[in-house]
């Protein structure tokens, strides 16, 4: 039973960690990045194999994290020249374009055969029931670090230019700061924490392949950050939590009514997010726990 | 900062309470009973593995009926608790998880792609829990590290190494290969090209294409520049069904080679007679002519109103090995004692049985039984890897002739 | 010598040509004023000054120097700023975060800073706050400081734009329309506004199409129509000039 | 490589962007006038192919009927969610408008799971052999195929180049505030788009199904390049999307031979990328004014 619960909570936080990255980008600077599974990739491949080379896991997760918001820079450049119609498709390709390449070079990520037996965080330090407790509490801290780190960003004078940026773009260019150069490190810093996720999500599963990074895991983040509520960060622990809740609550609800095939089961699990989404957007503009966005001093 | 973390903390509350109460009732509500086996099925239902999952989940509950109608294994009744694994590792790692953590399973069968089986190997394996699947790629054996893991399909390197001597043996000289972009089909297609090669052949062509297209034409085209004799198609059959349609529309000669899971009567019923004629279907056994795989065939049609593909046979087995297993082991017996029966009621000098009424009667007269299987004589190699023989089919009217049974073996 | 020089500008787009060989002076400290009928260029001469639009030909000067190829936030820093017709406040952050965002060159811009020079941010945003309530004051907006700017009256908009401006510090400020919207009692208080920061030495451009208005508070102007200066001069030479009433519907005032 | 195989993969890429083009064209009308990137086009898609299995299936029609039944049920969807969903969100934010037509795509999809389950379907046609020109294939059923399309596509030029309401309809893709400013109706604009648009995803769904196969993923996995090629041509542009996305499949078709197939999908998208950075408005879409 525990072990259930800690293996939801884990998938709830490394999911928490994504939205987190992605509020930061849509709902405080106004990006609509649609391939932030791109990112996410990056870090787990990263970590995933420094650490089967031997690096200290540590390391490999830092590294993770930087390659990823690195490799958000040179999109941000291309993107931001090109306008914010167009970001969302050039992310989306990214995202495509970094899977294809996870799948087709063999000889540095093994292809479709996928990395197994990568190193798992806490291996051998307790008994091996014991190792996803000490994960939990690892991805605790470091949500609530990262949390901490954002909520910390968007209160700060830099914040407020972001936040500017969302609103009305053209006003901050004539204010004389480059928008450009905050979208940017907008970009990389939820591509940094996204690729710190991912590098979690290896050393948790210890096996990883091209086909977990496709574009419904960034659509997934999307949904959660609608349900929730974009402009507070308590929307987007919200919505993340609601959204994991009933991904796998709906397991139980077949448990408990009968009667439906698993296959119609599937469906309705994707009917109920799709009518849902729906519903919200139209009836509660704001998310289901979002106020209206406001900035306190 | 206060406010978030608040919030989250309660949400975690309340939704950590709501699933320990659905637990404790879905746990309550079947544990009455101590004589039963908790069986999990993970089956792939959504995603890639749609259109056989669904499949495998409805053979496993025909195994289940046929051994509880019997009055179970050892007297205990399997109890069966079903999940789907989207195809997903991650999805998969979670319900794995609430099979063991939840429904307390001991077994986990059913399992379809080499991604799940990967992914959720270190858990069974840390919960000591027997695991049974059609899982094609080599590191299955290698990560198998507690012997609990039971390969019902044999490996992708046994596979592409048939099929290249099935090529032989038919003459072919010029055979070229196309696969789906897959680990499993990828690495039958590596082996094929291996296997041929060492034998001093080449291969004309040599194509990986992307799933999920609305046509394979420029891919195909490509592989029949080279004017293959045949085509090694490792493929699944929505993108089978387009190639071999595309194929027959370009009017160029070749035969193609396929594994039996694609190349069978729904491939037939998809294209018509016409584009399937001559395909040469490779499957793990003479299946059509095992007594098992008759009786499950029967039972199957009944239900999924068609014939069972070979993963539905395979899976049909795992529960019937399984069973087996435990009644060879008795009634009180842990898991891993049962786990260490299964080579011995799979495989030996015993008396061959085909159905688990069969078997438990020899068992219990205190004979040893082989189990022959619905989809292969089932005999594990000492990785958990099943090293079948293959029936070799011909398509030929819309309807799968046998033409040869050749043994498989392990390449070097 | 000119502060703001526009020489010989053509812009357009497609085969439209909203701007054809204009040229427009501001002297230092001068308050100049720009009248023409919808859809005479006005804006697009802005916006080609400022940097929104590239100019097809010609050349921008500020300052002493050709600022014709540089991007619009260069141009700000150099001292050129301007509003727009239609407000463009940060509609979600209040009327204070939208003169602290204002302000140039923060250090608490920079992410490094966060971490690092963190008492510093602290000294800095107490500054910028006592300028901002400086701002607020001038502009009599005291009241509104907590409210988000997407609330605000169309004309407190326009009083928050001109303050995000000043924040800015600019040597030229360019005025899209800063009447258009505006209730008469605010009008007055903008004018008088205006004209006291021209007597701080800031240069005025102003687009006004309320012509008696900017006729009482500008000594110069100059009037376009269809892409082209038509006229320029003192207000009562510009107003008598038969161009411009030809272009103001045949000579209705 | 040689040009036969350069000439056999570019004429692949203009059936499959012919056949793209329909629902393209819908995406970028969509675009032009409703202001938003509608993901559930390609789910429309599937509910086309479905829909024509089914009237095959239960009605038996033949598959010319059978398709333009499926025209008239997604034109009918697809105007039940304009009704329910996108009207009432024609004054928010374009991203919202995105993310309800996530939502649509997911709620459609999932419904004809529902009933019609995981597994493949196909539409019964005769297979034809092809014609070989020196080593150049023609398929019948492609040319089959691109006549429809052909055809479709003349229609809709005719329609909002010479009725009232084609004319009301670009003036509103031209410039949505000035079209309302004098006197333009939008409703029924807006009805007959979404009608109109339906239509052409179900006949490009049901013309790929023919193609193809029908699985559950059939339009979901287009989008992609559909989107990729309206943008190539300009979005908004009628003529743009359809030449976008023929050049697009083209682009996909050519590079795979030289590329491999896995990179076909990065190949066009660097195709598309260094086109944006040279003509930020795509081939055919005007630069827009800022003011």
């Amino acid at each position: 039973m525990e072990g259930y619960l800690i293996a939801i909570f884990i998938s709830i936080l490394i999911y928490l960690l994504l939205a987190g990255g992605l509020a930061l980008q849509y709902g405080f600077t106004g990006l609509v990045n649609f391939g932030h599974v791109g990112f996410f990739a990056i870090g787990s491949y990263t970590s995933a194999l420094l650490a089967l080379k031997g690096v200290p896991i540590p390391i490999s997760l830092a590294a993770a994290t930087a390659l990823a918001a690195l490799s958000a820079y040179p999109l941000g450049m291309i993107a931001l020249r090109l306008g914010g119609d167009y970001l969302a498709i050039v992310t989306l390709g990214f995202s495509e374009a970094v899977r294809m390449m996870l799948q087709t070079e063999e000889w540095l990520t093994r292809g479709m055969h996928g990395l197994p037996g990568i190193p798992r965080l806490f291996a051998g330090w307790v008994e091996p029931q014991k190792t996803d407790l000490l994960i939990l509490i690892l991805l605790v801290v470091v949500c609530v670090g990262v949390f901490f780190l954002i909520h910390h960003i968007i209160k700060s004078p830099f914040g407020r230019v972001i936040e500017a940026i969302r609103d009305n773009e053209v006003a901050v260019r004539a204010l004389g700061k480059n928008p450009a150069q905050f979208k940017t490190r907008s970009l990389m810093l939820g591509a940094g924490i996204a690729g710190l996720a991912g590098g979690l999500q290896a050393h948790y599963l210890t096996f990883i392949s091209p086909e977990q990074y496709v574009p419904l895991i960034t659509f997934y983040i999307w949904i959660a950050l609608v349900l929730g509520g974009v402009g507070s960060l308590r929307g987007v622990v919200m919505g993340t939590v609601l959204l994991v809740g009933f991904l796998e609550g709906s397991r139980f609800i077949r448990d408990v009514i009968g009667g439906v095939s698993e296959v119609q089961m599937a469906s309705l699990r994707i009917w109920v997010i799709g009518v849902a989404l729906i519903c919200v957007i139209l009836y509660r503009p704001q998310g289901l726990f979002g106020s209206s966005p406001k900035r306190s001093r | 900062m206060t406010q978030p973390m608040n919030f989250s903390r309660r949400g975690f509350l309340v939704s950590g309470t709501a699933l320990a109460a659905l637990g404790a009732f879905s746990g309550s509500a079947f544990s009455q009973s101590e004589k039963v086996f908790r069986l999990g099925a993970l089956n792939s239902i959504t995603g890639i593995g749609g259109p056989y999952g669904p499949y495998m989940l409805e053979a496993i509950k025909i195994a289940v009926a046929e051994v509880n109608d019997a009055g179970g294994a050892a007297g205990r009744k399997f109890q069966l608790f079903a999940e789907d694994d989207q195809t997903k590792p991650e999805a998969a790692v979670l319900a794995v998880k609430k099979l063991i953590e939840i429904n307390k399973v001991e077994a986990v069968v059913g399992i379809w792609p080499s991604s799940v089986g990967l992914a959720t190997m270190p858990i069974t394996n840390e919960a000591n829990l027997i695991t049974m699947n059609t899982c094609g790629a080599p590191e299955m054996l290698t990560e198998n590290k507690k012997g609990l893991a039971w390969m019902f399909q044999a490996s992708n390197a046994i596979f592409g190494s048939a099929f290249a001597e099935v090529a032989r043996q038919r003459g072919f000289k010029r055979p070229a290969v196309m696969a789906f972009n897959n680990s499993t089909f990828v690495g039958q297609a590596n082996h094929f090209k291996e296997s041929w090669e060492a034998k001093g052949g080449k291969v004309s062509a040599f194509v990986i294409y992307e799933p999920n297209q609305s046509s394979y034409r420029t891919e195909l085209s490509r592989v029949l520049a080279t004017k293959p004799d045949v085509i090694s198609l490792s493929a699944y059959r929505p993108d089978a069904t387009i190639i071999l349609k595309e194929w027959c529309q370009s009017g160029q000669d070749c035969k193609f080679i396929m594994p039996g899971w694609t190349a069978n009567e729904d491939l037939v019923k998809a294209l018509g007679k016409e584009a399937t004629e001559g395909i040469i279907s490779i499957s793990n056994v003479a299946a059509s002519q095992s007594p098992a795989y008759k009786r499950f065939a029967a039972a199957f049609k009944k239900v999924a109103n068609r014939e069972p593909d070979i993963f539905a046979a395979q899976s049909y087995d795992m529960v019937i090995t399984l069973a087996l297993a435990i009644e060879a082991t008795g009634a009180s017996a842990d898991v891993l004692a049962i786990n260490g029966k299964i080579p011995s009621i799979t495989s030996g000098n015993g008396q061959a049985v085909t159905s688990f009424t069969e078997g438990r009667d020899a068992l219990r007269n205190g004979k040893p039984v082989n189990y022959n299987g619905a989809s292969s004589r089932l005999d594990f190699g000492k990785h958990g890897e099943t090293v079948p023989d293959f029936g070799v089919f011909d398509i030929q009217d819309g309807n799968l002739v046998l033409k040869e049974t050749i043994p498989g073996h392990t390449p070097a | 010598m000119a502060l703001l020089s526009v020489e010989k500008i053509t812009a357009g787009f497609g085969g439209f040509r909203a701007l054809d060989d204009v040229d427009l002076k501001v002297g230092q400290g001068e308050l100049v004023g720009l009248i023409g009928t919808n859809g005479a260029g006005k804006s697009t001469l802005f916006s080609v000054a400022t940097g929104y639009i590239p100019a097809s030909s010609g050349r921008v000067h500020f300052a002493g120097q050709d600022i014709t190829g540089l991007a619009v936030h260069h141009r700000v820093r150099r001292g050129l700023a301007r509003t727009f017709q239609v407000p463009r406040e940060f509609s979600n952050l209040t009327v204070f975060d939208n003169l602290m965002t204002a302000a140039p060159e923060q250090e608490g811009e920079k992410l490094s800073a966060l971490v690092f020079s963190r008492g510093k941010i602290r000294q800095e945003e107490e500054r910028l706050t006592a300028k901002v309530c400086d701002v607020m004051d001038f502009l009599n907006l005291r009241g509104v400081e907590g409210e988000l700017a997407g609330k605000l009256s169309g004309g407190q908009k326009k009083l928050l734009e001109l303050g995000r401006l000043l924040m800015l510090e600019p040597k030229c400020i360019m005025l899209d329309e800063p009447f258009a919207g505006v209730n008469p009692v605010l009008i007055e208080q903008l004018c008088e506004r205006v004209i006291e920061l021209n007597q701080r030495g800031i240069a005025v451009l102003i687009i006004e199409h309320n012509l008696a208005e900017l006729a009482r508070i500008v000594p110069r102007l100059y009037a376009m129509d269809r892409g082209r200066v038509i006229a320029h001069g003192s207000p009562d030479a510009v107003l008598a000039d038969p161009a411009v009433r030809e272009a103001y519907m045949g000579g209705v005032i | 490589m040689d040009w036969l195989s350069v000439a056999n993969a570019a004429i692949n890429g203009i059936v499959i962007g012919m056949l793209l083009a329909l629902p393209a064209l819908a995406i970028t009308l969509v675009f032009g006038i409703a202001r938003f990137p509608n993901a559930a086009t390609g789910d429309y898609m599937t509910l086309g192919a479905y829909t024509t299995v089914a009237s095959q299936a239960f009605l038996g029609g033949s598959v010319v009927t059978s398709v333009f039944g499926a025209m008239s049920v997604t034109a009918l969807v697809s105007l039940f969610f304009y009704f329910w969903v996108f009207r009432a969100l024609a004054e928010r934010s374009q991203v919202a408008r995105l993310i309800a037509s996530i939502g649509v795509a997911f709620a459609v999809r999932s419904t004809i799971t529902f009933f019609a389950g995981q597994d493949q379907h196909v539409v019964d046609v005769p297979l034809v052999r092809a014609w070989n020109f020196g080593g150049i294939r023609l398929l019948p059923t492609d040319l089959y195929i691109l006549t429809t399309a052909l055809t479709a596509l003349v229609i809709v030029f005719c329609i909002m180049h010479l009725t009232p309401t084609g004319r009301r309809m670009r003036a509103i893709a031209d410039n949505a505030e000035l079209a309302a400013a004098s006197g333009i109706r939008s409703k029924r604009v807006m009805i007959f788009l979404w009608s109109l648009t339906g239509a052409f995803c179900g006949l490009g769904g049901a013309l790929l199904g023919i193609k193809a196969v029908v699985v559950p993923e059939l339009g979901w996995e287009l989008l992609m390049p559909m989107f990729a090629g309206v943008i190539l041509g300009g979005i908004g542009s009628p003529v743009g999307a359809v030449l976008g996305i023929v050049t697009f499949s083209i682009a996909q078709e050519v590079a795979s031979l030289f590329a491999g197939p896995p990179y076909k999908i990065v190949f066009a998208f660097v195709i598309l990328l260094c086109v944006l950075l040279l003509r930020p408005q795509g081939m055919f879409g005007r630069p827009m004014a800022a003011r």
